[in-house]
This record gives C-alpha cells, structure tokens and sequence, in this order.
C-alpha cells in the first residue's frame, strides 16, 4: 500500500485532519480551564461564582 | 512657580471665542472659569495646555524652563481617554509612562497608589468598559496623582461623581494646592477651597 | 421530586453536560477506531486514483460537517431570535469556530487529494469552490462575533447574518457551479462518482458518523464555556458595581 | 526625582504593547486586514475565470491591490479612535515628540494588518496559481512594500481624523501617492528576470517613506486637533 508514489499526500491528510482536531480539543479544554480559573478569582471577590455552578 | 496669561484670544472656525482675556496665577492658588455653556471654557483650558493655537496674547510661565508648556500641564477634559478593553490599570498605567516628565518619573507602585487614591483597586483589573460613568470619571482624574505636574487644568472633572466621590476630588485638589500647585478648573459649582473667579462669555460678546 | 430537568436553564444544562461527554467521547472514540481501521486498512485502493481516494474519508466527512454545522448554527440562529433564549446565543456561537475549523480541514484535505491529479494545489472546482466561500461566510461569521462587545446584542446580530447566509449558499451554490461550467475548465474533478463501492462507502459511512460524534462532544463542552464565560461577564460587572460601593472616605485624614 | 516601585515601560513601548493589546483583543480589529484580504483574492477568479494560467499571470497585481485597499481601508481608525477619547491631546502634552507617537502607531498597526497579510500571500498565492518563485517575489515584495502603505496611509488617517466618514476620502487621497509603491511593488512581484531593481526601488520608497511621513502626519495631527 506505501508503495504508491502519491502515498505522503495520504499521509499529509491524516496528519493534518489530527492537527485540527487536536487544536479544536485543546483549544475548547483551555477555554474551559481559564473560564474556571477567572470564575474562582471572582467567586472569591463576590462571594458567587462557582457554587452558582453546583446549584 | 507662576502662570500670567494676558491679553488672550483664541479663533475657532472664524469665531472669536473669547479676546483680551488676561489672569494670574501664583504658585497655590486656583482659578476657577464660569461662564455659561459655549462661552469658551474648555477653549481657554486647551489653549492654556498649547492643544490650541492662539490667535493674540501670550501665556508665560515663571520660573521660565526649557520644557514646553504643554509638559507642565495635565489637562482632564469632558473624555476620560480610557481603552475600553483594557483594564483600568492598563489604561493608568499607559497614561503614567506617556505623560512622564523628567521631573515626575512614577513606578508601578505610584500607579496603584493613584487607583487606591481614587477608590479603584477594587475595580483595577477589570475592563474599563464595565466601569460606572463615577468610577471612568475617577480612573479619568487618576493621573493627576499618578503623575507629579504642577499646572492642572480641569473641565468640570466633579460632574457624574457621587458625594463621596467628589470629596475625594476636592480633596486632590486641596493637596495640590497646599503644595505650591496651580489649578484652572472649569465649573458651575462653587468650590470649598479659595479660588480667584473668571467669568467668560460677557467678553466674548463684546 | 426534582422537577423535569429544564435544559433551557444553564444549571441543568452544565449538568447534562457533565452526564452526557463522557458518553459521546466514548462513542467517538469507538467509531473513529472502526473508521481509521476500515479507512486506511480495510478499503481497497480505487483503480484509478490508487492510495490518494483514502483523503476522501476525511474530505467527504468535512464537506458534510461544514453543512451540518452551518445548519445547527442557524436553527440556533432562529432560536435566538424567535426565543432571545442565552443558551441559544451559546449554542450558536460556540459552533462557530468548530464550523471554520471543519471547513479549513475539508479545504485543506480537498487541496491535499487534488494535487496527485491535476499537479497543483487548488482548482477552482465546483464543489471546491462553494466550500471556499462557505468558510469565508464562516469567517465572516467568527470575526463578527469578536467585534460586538455585549453579548445579547452581538448574538441577535450575527444570527440575523447567519439566516441571511443561509439562504444565500444555495444561490451561491447554483451560481458558482454554473460560473464553472461557463469557464469549462480543462481538468474535470471526479470526487468519488455516484456509485461507490460498497467495500468504500462503509469507511466513509463511519468516518461520517466519527466527525458528527467528534462534532457533538465539542459542541457540548463549548457551549458550557459560552455559558462560564458569560457568567465571567456578569460577575465582574458585579465586581465592579460592588467596588463602586466601596469609595473610601478617607478626606478625614490630613492630606499627605 | 520620584521613583517607587517597578519602573512603567518608555512612553513608546508602553504605546506599542497598548495597541498590540487593545488590537488583539474583543472589538479590537486585528484580524480584519488578513479577512479583506482574502476575500478581495477569493473573489477575482469569480470575475476573470476559474483558469488557473491566466490567473497565475495577473496574480501578483491581484494580491498587490488587495493588499493596498486592506491596509488603506484599515487605517482610518489609526487616530480617530484615539481622538474621541481624548489620548490624542495627552499624546500633544507628552515630552515624547509627536512624530515619534506616529511612527510607533504605524508600527502597531503594521505589525497587525501588514505583517499577517505578508504571511499569508503565499497561501492565497497557490489559489491563484502562482508558482513557488512568484509567491516568494509577492512575500518579499509585501513585506517590504506594505511598511510605505501604512506610513504613507498615516498621513491619511491623520487628515481625515476629524471627518465622520474618513474611510473612503482616506483611501481617495492616499490611493494617487501609492502608486509608485504599487508599480514597483507589482514589479518585484511578478518580475521573471529583474526582481532586484524594483524590489530594491520599493525599499527606498519604503525608507522615504519611514523618514518622511511621520512629520507630516504629525503636522496634519497638530492642526486638526479642535
């Protein structure tokens, strides 16, 4: 199947479809993780925040 | 330090605003310009920083410096040159290193004591935009403590404050004074600290 | 008795959220094996193309996720203007990005399976073509959402462009494809033919299934970001309001 | 000589890091120029015809023009916004002369609209069908092209900072004095035998440009400050 002279453009596919998804995957997971950060720091200031969020 | 203005009068859009206008002003003492709205108030302020060219009259400073007038001057107008997507410290502390003079170079620290001053260390790590009119209009007048200038001069800077706040404001004002410096402020309000009165808008008709 | 959980409202939605992804990364990941396997192991080399018609189980897939997405993002569009409902301006602006990044991996994959055949890296295909100016609408889309700062505002806005877009792509459909028979370029471009081979379709049928999955899981978890972000705005407004309270009246003191 | 604390940064640092921020952040429009300039490539081949040779000759020109309306119609919010809410007078009252505030505004927004258009010709290129050797003569010929844009497209800004609709008369007045700019750029780009002349032409167009513009843009700012 590598024989195939035209092979590195399936290769080159693969790898660039994992490259999006991985950035979509660790672009919404980092959102996420700045999001709960910022609502401690103003959870602690106004006293609601997070256990808004465990209601 | 001493600021003599005689003889003043400045041209915007063919109009005379005001002609033959002349004050004096030892370190200390305050001038405070009335004058209903349109009558050139917050004209004769800018021509006093040099945001304005003047059309006759001249404005002298003694002792005389090198430094242009403009670097001696902080002038507070109606805006409060506030980013609204950057924080209220941001936007000091950009305000702080544009306006450094050699006289005054403040630090971070002279910063945050100028938001502490106002009120504001609260509210200093949030976006401007979601500040109270009160709180822009401190964070406004908070480079007048941030940076050391001699000369202030305010267009109505007490207007959207709250009682409280506009204490704190007079207060500023007061420190100034007592401590050799000038103030020009542009207000309907009578003042509780001693100032010499202008009127404008009769000599702007004559 | 807990009342019937209202997904309307943000705090059982987080929930759901918090039940449900676990569950839709579980499926993902299965499919996406079954289709990687059948996709580069199990499916024959096409007669012609030879290796290059396995980029079609990614092409394929993202051309119809960018359409999916598209549709998603304008039934919540039409929810956030009918109902103004917050978790509707969530659901529509979280799809956004996903969307672009769908439509740049199907441009990408599409560029990627042309060059073999007509030896460079775009053609001004038909199919291509729509695709490209469905990801600037996308664009459009993403960088609208960036420029209008408060939220209730900036999701009525972009949902009425969204619509607008909607029943544009169909007229830009038809027009890019009669523009491109008008200029009957030299190379024609066969994606994959009406009759697939069965030993194909099946690879494209999961691969298809894995991106809707991978698609859900994301959109879930972006839609709760939205929804803390938002919470993020209100709190600080807050903060500030409660600062506001707090003017120190210290012109007792001396001045210093 | 009052110090406490961490020193701020140089009044022009502290501009430059200011507008790379409030650029980059919500409302801010960096990424608008990339935006327009892709959809003023994306929409030729709609207009000349999906054949890749004939795009692949006008292709430099394409993306040349594409890149002068970008920068030109991004630039009339250089001083306006700053004039609305009064930091153009604290930059007249500021030690640092005004020319210079000028000169690093133009940096910021180059380094926003101008560098990102240069990264991205290459890609735009191939839809356009240009070959490896062309894309790097429109990149080099961008990156050394767009710098002129910008400063010459200040003065611009500076002009109409006062105007409600600034845009356009912006990019009307601006468009005759980039022509050279235009000319010599397109040249380089597209040059099959001589790339260097004109590639070197447009650098000293581009250093004129750096020394000149700054005083006339702050002059323009100087009087039309109301």
């Amino acid at each position: 199947m590598t024989g195939d002279p035209h092979f590195g453009f399936v290769i080159a596919a693969y790898l660039v479809a994992l490259a999006v998804i991985a950035a979509m995957i660790v672009a919404t997971l980092a959102d996420y993780a700045g999001l709960k950060k910022r609502l401690e720091r103003l959870a602690a200031r106004t006293g609601r925040g997070l256990d808004a969020e465990r209601k | 330090m001493q600021i003599e203005a005689s003889a003043l009068s400045v041209e915007r859009g063919g109009r005379i605003i005001f002609a033959d206008l002349g004050f004096r002003l030892e370190a200390g003492e305050a001038l405070r310009v009335n004058g209903p709205n349109g009558a050139g108030k917050s004209t004769l302020l800018k021509a006093i920083a040099g945001l304005l060219p003047l059309a006759a009259g001249k404005i002298e400073i003694a002792p005389a410096s090198e430094v242009r007038r403009a670097e001696l001057c902080h002038y507070v107008g109606h805006a409060d040159a506030l980013k609204p997507n950057l924080t209220a410290f941001e936007n000091l502390a950009f305000l702080a290193a544009l306006l450094v003079t050699s006289a005054a170079r403040p630090g971070v620290a002279a910063v945050e004591a100028a938001l502490e001053r106002l009120g504001l260390s609260a509210v200093a790590d949030l976006p401007a935009a979601y500040l109270s009119a009160g709180q822009k209009r401190r964070a406004g007048l908070a480079r007048l403590v941030a940076v050391d200038r001699p000369i202030w001069l305010l267009d109505e800077p007490l207007t959207a404050l709250d009682a409280p706040a506009q204490a704190v404001i007079l207060e500023i004002m007061a420190a100034h004074i007592t401590a050799g410096g000038v103030i020009v402020v542009a207000t309907h309000t009578d003042l509780p600290i001693g100032t010499a009165d202008l009127a404008l808008g009769r000599a702007a008709h004559r | 008795m807990r009342t019937m959980p209202n997904y309307a409202n943000p705090a059982d939605f987080l929930r759901l959220v918090r039940v449900a992804v676990p569950g839709t990364t579980a499926i993902t990941a299965i499919l996406f094996g079954i289709g990687l396997y059948l996709a580069l192991l199990d499916s024959p080399p096409d007669y012609q193309q030879g290796e290059t018609v396995r980029i079609m189980y990614l092409h394929v897939p993202s051309a119809w996720m960018a359409m999916f997405i598209y549709v998603v993002m304008s039934s919540a569009a039409f929810g956030t203007l009918v109902w103004r409902h917050p978790l509707a301006d969530a659901v529509q602006k979280s799809a956004a990005p996903l969307g672009t990044s769908f439509t740049f991996l199907c441009l990408v994959t599409g560029s990627l399976w042309g060059k073999p055949e007509w030896g460079t890296w775009w053609v001004w295909d038909a199919r291509l073509t729509s695709v490209f100016v469905l990801f600037l609408i996308y664009l459009g889309i993403v960088a609208l959402w960036q420029v209008i700062e408060d939220p209730g505002k900036a999701a009525r806005l972009v949902a009425i462009f969204t619509l607008v877009g909607a029943v544009n792509i169909p007229i830009i459909k038809f027009s890019v494809d009669w523009w491109n028979t008008l200029h009957q370029s030299a190379s024609v471009f066969r994606m994959g033919g009406p009759t697939i081979a069965m030993s194909m379709l099946l690879p494209l049928i999961f691969m298809t299934f894995s991106f809707t999955f991978l698609f859900v899981t994301l959109h879930l978890l972006a839609i709760r970001n939205e929804i803390l972000r938002r919470r993020v705005r209100r709190l600080s407004m807050l903060a500030a309001s409660a600062g506001e309270a707090e003017v120190p009246v210290i012109f007792a003191e001396p001045a210093e | 000589m009052k110090q406490n604390g961490a020193p701020l940064p140089s009044p022009l640092g502290a501009l430059l890091v200011r507008d790379l921020k409030i650029g980059r952040r919500i409302g801010g429009a960096a990424s608008m120029g990339v935006l327009f300039f892709l959809c003023l490539v994306a929409i030729t081949p709609f207009a000349v015809g999906p054949d890749l040779a004939l795009l692949a000759r006008i292709g430099p020109a394409i993306l040349w023009i594409a890149a002068l309306l970008a920068t030109l119609l991004g630039l009339d919010r250089l001083f306006q916004a700053d004039a609305e809410d009064g930091s153009l007078d604290l930059f007249l009252m500021s030690d640092t002369p005004l020319e210079l505030i000028v000169l690093v505004k133009c940096l910021a927004h180059w380094l926003l609209t101008g560098l990102p258009l240069v990264i991205a010709s290459p890609f735009f290129g191939l839809m356009l069908g240009l070959d490896a050797r062309a894309l790097e003569g429109v990149a080099a010929s961008l990156l050394v092209g767009t710098p002129a844009l910008t400063l010459i497209g200040a003065i611009g800004a500076a002009l109409t900072v006062s105007l409600r609709r600034g845009g356009l008369l912006l990019a009307i007045l601006i468009l005759p004095l980039a022509i050279p700019i235009l000319i010599f750029g397109v040249a380089a780009a597209s040059g099959a035998m001589a790339f260097l002349t004109p590639f070197l032409v447009l650098c000293g167009l581009t250093l004129a440009a750096l020394a000149l513009t700054p005083f006339a843009a702050a002059l323009a700012l100087r009087n039309g400050a109301e």
